[in-house]
């Protein structure tokens, strides 16, 4: 027990640089993401094709070199960021790409007949998107949101390339000088009930989203 | 008036309409039978521009000022939105394209609903209907937005004879206000008593009477 | 832009600011790690401390990734690498270095009952070290690596992690430094491992400077000769090693 | 060109273990994942229970930290795996649990009719799941199975932490020696160029399962 | 024989069916008629153990030794598989359930997609083919497996009256066989014609004649 006393002060430390990182990509890139679905499904072939090659190359990068690329690279056209806007910023375009497809995916789901009864009906092509799509997209992107969400989490542990000190840092530092595995132990643990509650905030929002089938 | 000129359409190497002419004028109701499989909803999917069609033309005379497309449509397997109320599905339109208050389009909903025998069902949702109540729903969508033309693909396929004849009367009221309304129908006895013009699709479209 | 302040001696700017950054590797025990309350800690730490205090300066700390230590300094980010920071000619295209503050050597670490007893017998043995270290240079250096097992090198993110496959007998050697190794070897058990008498070569740590600074270099040597002078840099290095072995 | 010569040799190095990671543990997770999917479907609260709480713990904490446990943690318990093993062991085990929820995911998302329809024909438990269920089950899980692929792409990554050269810890040490960015942009290009290729192959995939809406 | 005693079953607070009695024998057609809304699907969802009911009892007497549970079911939405073809929907079961060989279900489904107007659409998915065509599909799938009783919600809803001539020939033709057949159907001409017990379902199920 006191040994746990002993490591939490620097846990505790990363734990607040794992929680700042992961609530805000989420409220950034979530919005950010359903932009991006927006501009990806638009009519416009040049709007389509900058999305598609955005999310190319997003998707297929890592995020660590993505990190280190706007830390580092940017630097050489000019663009020193500090090392938290630049965490934010990497992340957030991460994860808004990744977003975006989870979203085209949810829309791309609902069935002809949905798009049909809208047109017929004589709404516009906005209406349809926001008062039909949308609120049954919602429900449906709910689960792979909630998985993005969850490994946004465990991702948070790459700011380290930034000499950011996040949870597992943290573990990595204490089992060096204790030469011991403990602190990982501690820091697997330390996600578990991270994890939890946002799975926790998930579920609660999938009842909500039970009122129709 | 709605005027079909040599229309023509295939799905890959299937022809399903070929050379199809006819048409019909605002107070018009305008019933189509045939066999199954002929192609009678392929041909309304053409009319309210759902479908593409290969070769020939569809005209519309007389159009009102209004961006909305003036064929309406009430599916075969009805497209209720799940998300909203029995009541919402009707406002939801009403409140987007005819820029109704929300007060008004209530009113007229539940109105509309009530006509068709679906008091107390205004906050089900599609999963908690049967099958002729999500029927009467579309119908009632569809009704509500009051088109120039309004197509209904077997509109009473679900529905019991007491509640065919208020379909059948609901018809005959918005022709007489001025509707152009196609009907498609497996029913004989409900073509024959509310048909003003009377088809059937075979190889071609044939008038029966009217 | 950037580009070319990076060219101009920084002197100016750091003394205008008050402050000069060093970054270090935080996991880097004992010369510059975080201790369980979230402290930076260690022998560098209190040395640079000691140092820049009596330049006048503050000293701010940046943890960093160590394989990306030298972009951090030639980005600007940071202004030193003093962080345990083995003098090698490859470094030596890179950074300026001051005079050596300290003597260290490569050494090889077996377990206490291996067959290994000199470097000879590492032909066909598995051999570890950490990425990105001296160490791996040093062996590079001297083309050892062909000779080992599969003729290559297993290289971790850590010491500690090639301390932990050594006990678990996957590999058979790891290749360290003097100080660090010695620090290890304390935490895990002296009884457990032997380190050989022959070793992969005498190192020296400096503190890394960028080429274009100076005036910082002439500063800190001044510093650090004052230091060793008076007693100062005895007394950190008898807390951390019970010794004075700075040179 | 020379210069791109001149760091090839590690690269490939690298690449080779990030293909063979990719592609065992591509090939071992996805029947688990089934394997698990199933069990955790079925009607014993034991097996389901236990599921369960795999699932929860794999998902709940970072691979990394799996990877250490699995090649470090064993180690206590007499259990010493070699590099290879180890990481196949960890990969497979973390990803099995995530394509195993999507399959449930999948398996959900097939309307109650098609149960009802295979309940009255009385069609076996069994015949239902591998006749009806899963085949619809496949079309709609290769999209989110896609993303998973993606991912381990880059995944493969975190085999550094046991000593393992990979693509990215090629492009880190290279970019160290030689004061450059240049190999990470290298090494951006090279994960492109694989998961381009990733991608290819579930789109030739997904259009073999068009044969029906 | 079949036997429903006090059948109740609600949906929440809403109460569907109270207390129905009912039963059907081997060789009867059974049609079930009533309005919109009043609980003849779930009635017969009850009947094939889909549905849960809240009290009452439903006994079937003489089962054939067989696991397959005796009831079968044609759906009003009809429920295809939509990754198999109109013909693999018929032969998929035969093979499982009955275990036939490939050949002889398929020799067996072509013929009873044959004598309902389908021929030519063996490979059809179901987005490909008409509400008419999915129906048929839909009743064929279940006639050939042959369950003692079969229950079938509106089978005509989507078919010209030819084909409900072709499809009441048929249910003649099982229930001579020994089918018990229970239909429902809004259709009155073909609830007069085909009936041996013609119920109808209001408060509670009477029967009308037989
Ligand atoms: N899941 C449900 N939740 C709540 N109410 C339901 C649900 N399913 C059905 N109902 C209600 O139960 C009643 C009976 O439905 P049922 O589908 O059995 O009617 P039906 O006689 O088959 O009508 P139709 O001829 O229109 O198909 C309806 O009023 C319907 O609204
Ligand atoms: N997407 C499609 N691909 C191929 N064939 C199709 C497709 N949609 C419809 N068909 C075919 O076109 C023909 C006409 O279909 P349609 O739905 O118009 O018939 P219908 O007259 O409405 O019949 P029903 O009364 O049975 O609803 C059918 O034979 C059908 O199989
Ligand atoms: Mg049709
Ligand atoms: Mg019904």
């Amino acid at each position: 027990m006191s040994y746990i006393m002993e490591i939490m002060p620097l846990m505790m430390q990363g734990l607040r640089t794992t929680i700042w990182v992961f609530v805000f990509t989420g409220l950034l890139s979530i919005p950010l993401g359903m932009i991006i679905c927006t501009l990806r499904l638009s009519k416009s072939k040049i709007l389509q094709g900058t999305m598609q090659l955005y999310i190319l190359i997003v998707r297929g990068t890592p995020l660590l070199l993505q990190l280190i690329f706007v830390f580092f690279g940017l630097v050489y056209v000019g663009i020193v960021l500090d090392r938290g806007t630049a965490v934010l910023i990497a992340f957030t375009l991460n994860y808004a790409a990744y977003f975006a497809e989870i979203f085209r995916g949810g829309v791309m789901s609902i069935s002809e007949g949905q798009y049909e009864a809208s047109k017929v009906l004589g709404l516009s092509k906005r209406d349809t998107y926001f008062g039909v799509i949308l609120p049954q997209v919602f429900k449906r992107v709910l689960p792979p949101v909630g998985n993005e969400l969850i490994t946004l989490v465990k991702d948070t542990s790459l700011v380290y390339v930034l000499g950011l000190g996040d949870v597992i840092r943290a573990a990595k530092t204490l089992s060096n000088t204790q030469a011991s595995l403990m602190p990982i132990v501690v820091a697997g643990v330390i996600y578990l009930v991270l994890i939890a509650i946002v799975t926790y905030l998930l579920r609660r929002t999938e009842i909500k989203y039970n009122y129709y089938r | 008036m709605l005027k079909v000129e040599n229309l023509s359409k295939s799905f890959g190497d299937k022809k399903v309409l070929e050379n199809i002419n006819f048409e019909v004028n605002k107070g018009d109701i305008a019933i189509i039978t045939g066999p199954s499989g002929v192609g009678k909803t392929t041909l309304i999917r053409c009319l309210s521009s759902l479908e593409k069609y290969d070769s020939g033309k569809i005209e519309i005379s007389e159009r009102r000022e209004e961006k909305q497309y003036p064929v309406g449509l009430v599916f075969q397997g009805f497209n209720l939105f799940p998300h909203l109320s029995a009541l919402e599905n009707i406002t939801f339109p009403l409140i987007k394209v005819k820029k109704h208050s929300k007060e008004k389009a209530e009113k007229q909903a539940k109105e509309l609903l009530a006509s068709l025998g679906l008091e107390g069902l205004e906050e089900s949702y599609e999963y908690q209907l049967s099958g002729g109540q999500k029927q009467r729903v579309a119908i009632a969508r569809a009704l509500a937005l009051n088109p120039e033309y309004l197509c209904f693909d077997e509109p009473t396929s679900a529905l019991d004879s007491e509640l065919r004849e208020d379909v059948g009367e609901m018809l005959r009221g918005i022709a007489k206000k001025g509707t152009g309304v196609i009907v498609i129908t497996h029913d004989k006895i409900f073509a024959e008593k509310y048909a003003t013009k009377l088809y059937e699709l075979g190889e071609q479209l044939e008038l029966r009477n009217s | 832009s950037s580009r070319d302040k990076d060219k101009e001696d920084s002197w100016d700017m750091i003394e205008e600011r008050g402050t000069i950054i060093v970054g270090l590797d935080d996991t880097f025990v004992p010369m510059g790690f975080k201790d369980g309350s979230g402290e930076l800690t260690g022998f560098d730490v209190e040395l640079a401390e000691e140092a820049i205090k009596s330049m006048g300066l503050d000293v701010q700390f940046q943890s960093i990734d160590w394989n990306l230590k030298e972009t951090e300094l030639n980005a600007g980010n940071i202004d030193l690498i003093w962080n345990g920071y083995t003098i090698t000619e490859a470094r030596r295209e890179k950074v300026n270095f001051t005079t050596p503050y300290l003597d260290n050597q490569q050494v090889i670490v077996v377990m206490s009952d291996s067959s290994v007893k000199n470097k000879a017998d590492l032909k066909d043995k598995a051999v570890a070290t950490q990425n990105s270290s001296s160490a791996l240079e040093a062996i590079e250096s001297e083309g050892a690596k062909e000779t080992f097992k599969n003729g290559d090198i297993v290289l971790f993110d850590t010491y500690n992690d090639a301390f932990m496959d050594l006990e678990a007998g996957r590999v058979d050697a790891v290749v360290a430094d003097e100080i660090l190794a010695r620090y290890y070897i304390a935490q895990r058990g002296e009884e457990k491992y032997y380190i050989l008498d022959e070793d992969f070569g005498d190192e020296e740590y400096g503190i890394g400077v960028r080429k274009e600074d100076t005036t910082l270099l002439e500063k800190l040597n001044t510093v650090l000769d004052e230091m060793k002078a008076d007693g100062r840099a005895a007394a950190i290095s008898d807390k951390w090693f019970g010794e004075n072995i700075v040179k």
